[in-house]
């Protein structure tokens, strides 16, 4: 069924009878092409490119839960491409020009709003750095301005400049950055895969991977097993127990990064906004809710939620910053499990196991990343090779030494 | 005509009379009263309007599950935006608007939304508004955004003070009506530390609505009494206007105490808020029940409200919100709000039961198996229509209709953790499950126990069994124990719309659409349709929409889910978890030992980490920067020059395996270092890549003082700690930070031994031949003062470091400048030691920033590979020692005067211009008054081995393009002659 | 949360930096045949399992100390808590 | 003896004294610190040495004790030692010739600022300022905690004086952070 204005008021004079589920609720058949384990925005994304793209429409994506529960529907809904390393840019760009053009591809509002971003910086050392990442953005064919503190102030006057503790001295900004609705993401790429023949099996768990002589046949799920001729693994926040299944140790800690909403509120951000000099990031919904974060809680952990003193650090930096939402009130706080790689870059690469590829390690910058990250990891188990902007996403590269660290932190996940 | 709906009676003081203005128009309360309730004595029925069909919006409930009843409260920049009328506490001077509506709440113009309703369905967003794709930008999102949100901010900084506090307790208890009383009486007078938490400026919960008996008096007064016992007892703390949101791990509570909500202004310095970490070994959740509506026609009119609402408004504050009553209720409990306003006098216009063998009543009339199936009124309920058992309707004439659903047990914050409530067929409810946050307990309503005298025994028996209390329990009073039947009716059948969530409006209508289109899981259907995702949580409609999805899927409610809480309970103002860390205090400031003197001095500071450093000395005339900075290098690199760098951590390493220790954590070798030398050492985090840098001087053979950055002084305090307690734990070593301890100047310049020698007392002999480069040692200054010396250099110049008790340094900075007249001496700042160290080639944290390794640094000669130290083995990896890797290099324009940008990209002489064909990047840029040129340093594939090699630096972002050469990072003096002198 | 330090009794959890798995403790020979691939798994891959997990924290707002902390990353339920160095010890570490 | 003039953390001449309410605090630059820590295997015999040298039995974890010369504890086998400063300016050398080579001494005097509190309702200012259970902390508790984002010491000299040693580079900040407490409860 094809959506449209026209088409929601017909409906609305014949009392929205015509309305039909936006994906059909199929049983597994006992062998697909492809089974992409994870029906979370990345694992749906892969199988709408797969079936649309890379024509595959032999394809199944098995989630434990319900479509869409994890992360895609956990995050504080960013998108942008403002990388600094090569191995980084070129794919947040080519996901950047997806997101451009994704609700006429899935005829679905996911109301991909480009209300640009912008990142402040407080000390010269940190300016210096922007500008060299600003220059890599644009050598990779992105947009990206550099504002000094007074341009930011015209655009940004309700942040404190008469009172902070670490001067505003600009900032860089991506004018094509913005926010998108998380769940519409999700349900867009779902309808759309769905549409194109992909069987979207919920509530069916995977328990196991079925593999012999060193080649993956299928999963063992919790509706039995299914048989493939390649299972592709997307489960950010549970990577390593799905590789754990085929007895592989991943560069990856489980962390949980918190995310807030305030109540409803009349428009007051134009856009997102990054504080430099603490952990606080925020944009404003359509609804009006500001929807904020921070910094991750910084432990290992699996469970869904997060303690009081991330909270704190997140709203004192929002109060260090902009001091006019004090009297806002936080409404709901939630947490979301991420994987933390060892550099703070994803992987999109093969197994040692024949048959079996993996998608991961996203840290908390899954998001903005899903269509790029379907599309190649589409591209990677139909072809067999990885898509041009993703060379660098390999499994193997801190062996070799080929990290992509865009923070400088090294091998301590948690500061990623 | 003030206060029409007063009754009489209630828990306010008549004798003193408050004003308050609503939209602007003034009205009169009583101490005692909410907002809520004032404005119902005073008549006023429409207070708002809902978010998406801006349909008139009264109040529903008294409590802090209101979703309807909000208003923006005072002004200016202490605005608060969709504050609870029903939970806001009256003051004299009170001022409160309307929100979300224009030009005014009688006459919305967005209440066309209403209107076009029928199109404007559950998401039905996500299915329009896609073409043209730049429309959305422009067109569709700017009217969305204005049509959505509630209140608005004022958009000035919040003037109020919060405060954060931390209490610890043996039992915390939350919610003071009867359970949480007779809890607390029960472990208090056991002598267990208690602390008893509500959100109500009042304790005593329902106790203060209902007109039953406790005891041998009215349930209010004896909730009074306990009260005064327990204030009376120095073990146990009440925290009054105190709303518990959050269940943490390990037995932490967060817990919001508006201590000044209530009043007009605050006294000064007191904190408007507290936010309050509760440790405590124990929790008894006695957080009570909150009363369920019964979705129909129409249902959302002002008007129509909770039954157990009307009660409390009459028997708590005196007020009915009119003089005519109906009530429509599935269970007796309607029947009681019927005869307690009849009591008062209120005119009870009919009970509307759907039991077909409901109670009767002589008071008034009851009509049996029938139901309430539409309203009428404008702003306002005027008619209620009903259908009866024999087909037949009638109209009743009220102005409010109470309306009883039965109650669910506030298990919220049993929730904050994993647990997921259990759904319970006798109460058609859901009530606490297994999995509770650590050391909680759950007594009362909050878990299914309705009556009030099973409320006061589960709070005794629930207080006891948490703290292991044996003997006897404290008498129970008489009270009614009614037994509770809910038999579940959820919402009229038949309706075109009936309200679930009032705040989001979302309908029954739309939850049958959700599950048409395929949104059948709990989360689908409130991601979908947005129910329960309002400020009040859904704390009135969750249990409803989720009744009416299990009823089209046919299934059972709990198999079609359970609804999860999550912190806060209910929201709170973002000031308040920042507390007192905002604006100068959001993070502490570090000032140097030269700070006061450099402040008289007219410097200017810059923030470096949480220091405050001087960044240049200007002085009069000099109207920019560069010219104060470009002085203070010349001025330096001619005669001498002092600059405070306290702010390097300073870490005294001393133990006899001390310089095994170093050996360890630097890259390069220490275990041959003479006592009374320095050495620079290099520090590599175990990936291979450089962590630090810094000097180590041995003062004694098992003892040494180590430097860091500025900026990793706590990190590399960090790793020397794990590496001597995780990694070599039988180490004879001992660390600790001096970096405090001692003020330390660096004296710079070819007369800097003439300076110092004037400083530092003639026994000691520091000459070119008794004190070379890098030595150290202790010395005494000015007449005895203890101090250590050190021969180091980063400017590359003849350079020392002087070290005295931070008490001193103010004075011995003093007396630098004022023995240092006769050489010109001038006090450099962070600029000026920045230009002097990219001078001489130096990395610094531009260079360091944790992607370099020794190699790229030119630095690959220091590392060991005859010991074991951290990173060694790592950085060997094949991409991090390839030939054409990064090698940091000097940047001259060809051009002096053209500028060098850091962070600006190399790209060859020709050929395009991409990221595919980048060769590096500038990473620090200076102009240098001694070359009189423009000058930088950058990492260049291969750059060591292509000096000399012309390139252009590109720098988009700022429309730069220059043409420079790649030269030795060492411009001046490479051959290090001047710091030998 | 609350780590109930071995020494000091509960403190809370915001008292201490986080470093990660306590396998950190093992650090390899660097003169073994096989350093460089002992260093990697070492430095890079971890288990990060679903329950128990033994893991580095320390007492920075405190008393210094290294701790071993034994905790359910489903749960967060703490187990044990150990002073590092007697885990390192203990794991044969020395010099 | 030399002719250099200290200022006190805040940068005064004269100690800085507060009062609000029922509460004073008082800026303390008259005292001496020196830390020591055993040296590996000679924990019992710096422990010794220490009681000698404060004239009481070596404060155990979390507790201060002594005579004229006090110390406190501050980790595994690790102590800070309190002494007058007129009299004790040379404080380490002093502790160095008592432990010998059974512990590393380290000169601590300018490290730390000190503020007093003194007055009747202390818990109710140092519950605003750091999560010590107070019901626990009795005479002769000492502990370290985060005061406003500073690492702070505190001290129990009697339950109506405790002393919090900071960083002397936040001196400005922590003080601002008392006073704010003693306002908030006065």
């Amino acid at each position: 069924m094809r959506y449209s204005g026209f088409r929601v008021i017909k409906e609305a004079l014949t009392g929205h009878k015509g309305w039909k589920p936006v994906w059909r609720e199929p049983e597994p058949k006992a062998h697909y092409d492809i089974v992409v384990i994870g029906g979370g925005g990345h694992g749906l994304a892969t199988a709408h490119y797969l079936s649309k793209v890379y024509g595959q429409r032999n394809v199944a994506v098995v989630e434990k839960g319900w479509i869409g529960g994890g992360n895609v529907g956990r995050n504080t809904t960013i998108v942008r491409s403002n990388y600094m390393l090569d191995g980084n840019e070129p794919f947040y760009e080519f996901s950047m020009k997806l997101w451009e053009g994704l609700e006429q591809d899935l005829n679905y509002n996911a109301m991909m709003s480009q209300r640009g971003i912008i990142n402040l910086f407080h000390t010269d050392g940190q300016r210096d750095a922007y500008t060299r990442r600003g220059n890599a953005m644009i050598l990779n064919g992105a947009d990206a301005e550099l504002l000094d503190a007074d341009q930011v102030r015209k655009e940004h006057p309700y942040l404190n400049f008469d009172d902070a503790r670490f001067p505003i001295k600009g900032g860089l900004v991506q004018r094509r950055a913005g926010t998108a609705r998380h769940d519409a993401v999700a349900w867009g790429f779902a309808r759309s895969a769905d549409m194109h023949g992909v069987d979207i099996i919920q509530n069916c768990e995977v328990t196991g991977l079925r593999i012999e002589n060193g080649k993956c046949l299928g999963v063992e799920t919790t509706k039995g097993f299914i048989g493939a001729n390649k299972v592709g693994c997307a489960v950010a926040g549970s990577s390593s127990r799905v590789m754990g299944m085929a007895g592989m140790r991943l560069p990856i800690e489980s962390h949980v990064l918190q995310a807030f909403v305030s109540e409803g509120l009349k428009p007051v951000l134009p856009s997102v906004i990054t504080f430099g000099a603490g952990h606080f990031y925020v944009s404003q919904s359509d609804k009006g809710g500001l929807v904020f974060g921070g910094d991750i809680d910084g432990y290992n952990t699996y469970a869904q939620r997060g303690n009081l003193p991330v909270v704190e650090d997140v709203c004192e930096g929002g109060m260090a910053l902009m001091p006019m939402i004090g009297r806002a009130r936080l409404l709901r706080m939630w947490g979301g499990v991420m994987d933390m790689s060892m550099d703070g870059s994803p992987i999109i690469d093969r197994t040692p196991v024949e048959g079996l590829y993996f998608n991961g390690g996203w840290c908390y910058g899954g998001f903005k990343a899903t269509p790029a990250s379907g599309h190649c990891f589409a591209h990677l188990l139909a072809k067999d090779e990885p898509h041009p902007v993703v060379t660098a996403y390999r499994l193997d590269r801190f062996k070799t030494g080929r990290m992509i660290d865009e923070k400088g932190v090294g091998n301590q996940p948690n500061l990623h | 005509m003030t206060q029409t709906n007063r009754l009489d009676g209630g828990q306010i003081d008549r004798n003193t009379s408050l004003s308050f203005r609503f939209d602007g128009r003034s009205y009169t309360a009583h101490p005692g009263d909410t907002l809520a309730s004032a404005l119902l004595a005073n008549d006023v029925r429409l207070i708002g309007r809902s978010f998406k069909y801006h349909r008139p919006r009264g109040l529903l409930t008294a409590g802090s599950e209101e979703p309807n009843g909000m208003v923006e409260l005072r002004t200016g920049a202490r605005k608060e935006p969709n504050t609870r009328a029903t939970t806001t506490e009256m003051f004299d001077g009170l001022e409160a608007y309307s929100q979300n509506r224009w030009p005014s709440l009688k006459f919305d113009a967005l209440a066309v939304n209403d209107m076009f309703s029928n199109f404007l369905s559950a998401g039905f967003y996500y299915k329009t508004f896609m073409w043209p794709a730049a429309f959305w930008e422009k067109i569709y999102e700017p009217i969305i955004r204005r049509a959505a949100g509630l209140g608005s901010l004022s958009m000035e900084a919040d003037p109020d003070e919060y405060d954060k506090g931390f209490r610890h307790c043996d039992l915390l208890i939350i919610g003071a009506g009867p359970s949480g009383l007779m809890a607390a009486l029960t472990a208090g007078r056991a002598g267990a530390d208690v602390i008893l938490a509500d959100e109500d400026f009042t304790l005593g919960g329902r106790l203060n609505s209902e007109t039953i008996a406790v005891g041998d008096r009215s349930a209010s007064d004896w909730a009074a009494q306990v009260v005064a016992e327990l204030s009376s007892m120095p073990n146990v703390r009440l925290m009054p206007r105190t709303t518990v949101i959050g269940a943490f791990d390990h037995g932490i509570y967060g817990a919001v105490e508006r201590t000044g909500d209530h009043l007009a202004t605050l006294p000064a310095g007191k904190p408007r808020q507290i936010l309050w970490r509760i440790y405590t070994q124990k929790t008894l959740l006695c957080a009570g029940a909150t009363e369920r509506p019964i979705a129909f026609e129409n249902n959302d009119r002002p008007g129509v409200m909770m039954a157990s609402a009307l009660r409390t408004y009459a028997n708590r504050y005196a007020v009915t919100a009119s003089q005519r009553v109906a009530i429509f209720t599935n269970n007796d409990d309607g029947h009681r709000t019927a005869t307690d306003l009849h009591a008062k006098g209120v005119k009870i216009a009919a009970v509307v039961d759907v039991r077909e063998d409901a109670p009767s009543s002589y008071d008034y009339e009851v009509l049996k198996g029938a139901q309430v199936i539409n309203t009428k009124g404008r702003h306002g309920l005027s008619f209620a229509e009903i259908s009866l058992p024999d087909g037949s309707t009638r109209t009743l004439d009220c102005g409010a209709l109470g309306v009883s659903g039965g109650w669910n047990p506030n298990v919220h914050l049993t929730c904050h953790q994993r647990g997921r409530p259990v759904w319970n067929e006798a109460l058609a409810a859901f009530v606490p499950g297994g999995e509770l946050p650590v050391g909680m307990s759950v007594a009362g309503a909050a878990t299914g126990i309705m009556s009030t005298c099973g409320a006061l025994q589960s709070g005794a028996e629930g207080a006891a069994k948490a703290l292991n209390l044996t003997g006897a329990l404290p008498d129970l009073p008489e009270a009614e124990d009614a037994p509770v039947i809910q038999t579940p009716f959820w919402y009229v059948q038949g309706c075109k719309r009936a309200w679930v969530d009032q705040q989001n409006d979302v309908t029954v209508k739309d939850v049958k659409l959700s599950y048409q289109e395929g949104f059948r899981s709990v989360e689908h259907l409130k991601r979908y349709t947005t129910l329960g995702m309002a400020t009040d949580q859904g704390k009135t409609s969750n249990i409803t929409g989720l009744a009416i999805m299990a009823e089209v899927a046919g299934k059972s409610i709990p198999e079609v889910g359970t609804t999860i809480f999550r912190p806060p309970y209910t929201p709170v103002p973002i000031a308040t978890f920042a507390g007192r860390m905002k604006g100068q205090e959001f993070h502490p400031t570090r000032l140097t030992p030269s700070h006061y003197w450099a402040k008289d001095r007219g410097a200017v500071f810059v923030e470096v980490g949480n220091w405050l450093r001087a960044q240049w000395f200007p002085l009069p005339g000099e109207t920019h920067w560069r010219q104060s900075v470009d002085r203070e290098v010349r001025q330096t690199r001619a005669s001498v020059g002092v600059c405070d760098c306290t702010t390097l951590g300073k870490i005294d390493v001393q133990g006899t395996d001390a310089a095994e220790f170093l050996n360890r954590i630097y890259a390069n070798g220490f275990a041959k270092l003479a006592v009374g030398k320095t050495r620079y050492g290099l520090m590599l985090r175990e990936d291979g890549m450089v962590m630090d840098d810094g000097t180590a001087a041995r003062l004694a053979e098992d003892h040494f003082v180590v430097t860091t950055t500025t900026a990793n002084a706590v990190s590399v305090y960090r790793h020397m700690e794990f590496v001597r307690q995780c990694l070599c734990p039988d180490m004879d070593v001992q660390l600790i930070s001096t970096t405090e301890g001692w003020a330390q100047y660096a004296v710079a310049g070819p007369n800097a031994r003439k300076l110092l020698q004037k400083i530092v007392d003639p026994e000691f002999d520091i000459s070119n031949e008794a004190f070379p480069f890098m030595a150290c040692g202790n010395v005494t200054v000015c007449g005895g003062l203890r101090a250590r010396l050190f021969r180091i250099s980063f400017s590359g110049e003849l350079a020392y470091e002087i070290a005295v008790p931070s008490r001193y340094g103010d004075a011995l900075m003093r007396r630098l400048m004022a023995e240092g007249e006769e050489f010109d001496v001038v006090p450099y700042g962070t600029e000026a030691l920045g230009v002097m160290r990219v001078e001489k080639g130096h990395a610094a944290g531009n260079e360091l920033n944790g992607t370099t390794t020794a190699l790229n640094l030119g630095l690959g000669k220091m590392v060991s590979k005859k010991k074991d130290s951290i990173g060694s083995v790592l950085s060997e990896r094949e991409a991090l020692v390839e030939p054409d890797g990064l090698r940091l290099v000097g940047i001259k324009p060809l051009l002096a005067e053209d500028k060098i940008t850091a962070g600006g990209h190399l790209m060859k002489a020709d050929g395009p211009v991409d990221a595919a064909h980048d060769q590096g990047y500038v990473t620090s840029a200076v102009y240098s008054p001694i070359l009189n040129s423009n000058i930088g340093l950058g990492l260049v594939k291969n750059g060591s081995e292509r000096l000399g090699e012309k390139m252009r630096l590109v720098s988009p972002l700022t429309s730069l393009t220059v043409e420079v050469e790649l030269v030795s990072a060492h411009f001046v003096d490479p051959e290090g002659e001047r710091l030998r002198a | 949360m609350i780590i109930n330090h071995p020494l000091l009794g509960p403190r809370d959890a915001s008292e201490f930096t986080y470093l990660g798995d306590a396998s950190l403790i093992n650090r390899p020979d660097w003169q073994a045949d096989n350093a460089a691939e002992a260093f990697y798994e070492y430095g890079y891959l971890r288990d990060n399992p679903a329950g128990e997990h033994q893991e580095l924290w320390y007492h920075e707002a405190g008393d210094r100390s290294w701790l071993v902390v034994t905790r359910n990353t489903l749960t967060h339920e703490i187990s044990k808590v150990e002073l590092a160095r007697d885990v390192a010890r203990a794991r044969g570490r020395s010099k | 003896m030399h002719d250099l003039v200290a200022i006190t953390a805040l940068g005064g001449a004269e100690p800085r004294v507060d009062t609000v309410g029922g509460v004073t605090c008082t800026e303390v630059p008259e005292v001496a610190l020196a830390s020591v820590a055993a040296r590996m295997g000679q924990e019992t015999s710096a422990a010794k040495a220490l009681a000698t040298l404060i004239d009481a039995p070596t404060p155990d974890v979390g507790r201060w004790a002594g005579t004229m010369i006090t110390a406190f504890w501050v980790g595994p086998d690790q102590w800070m030692v309190e002494a007058p400063y007129d009299s004790h300016e040379g404080l380490a050398d002093q502790v160095k010739a008592t432990v010998g080579d059974t512990a590393s001494v380290t000169e601590q005097t300018d490290a730390w600022t000190r503020f007093d509190l003194s007055g009747d309702s202390i818990p109710a200012v140092l519950e605003l300022l750091c999560q010590l259970d107070l019901r626990r902390f009795d005479k002769g508790s000492a502990a370290r905690c985060s005061i406003h984002h500073v690492g702070c010491f505190v001290i129990c000299r009697t339950p109506e004086k405790v002393s919090l040693y900071g960083p002397r580079s936040s001196a400005g900040s922590l003080h601002h952070a008392i006073v704010t407490a003693m306002r908030s409860v006065q």
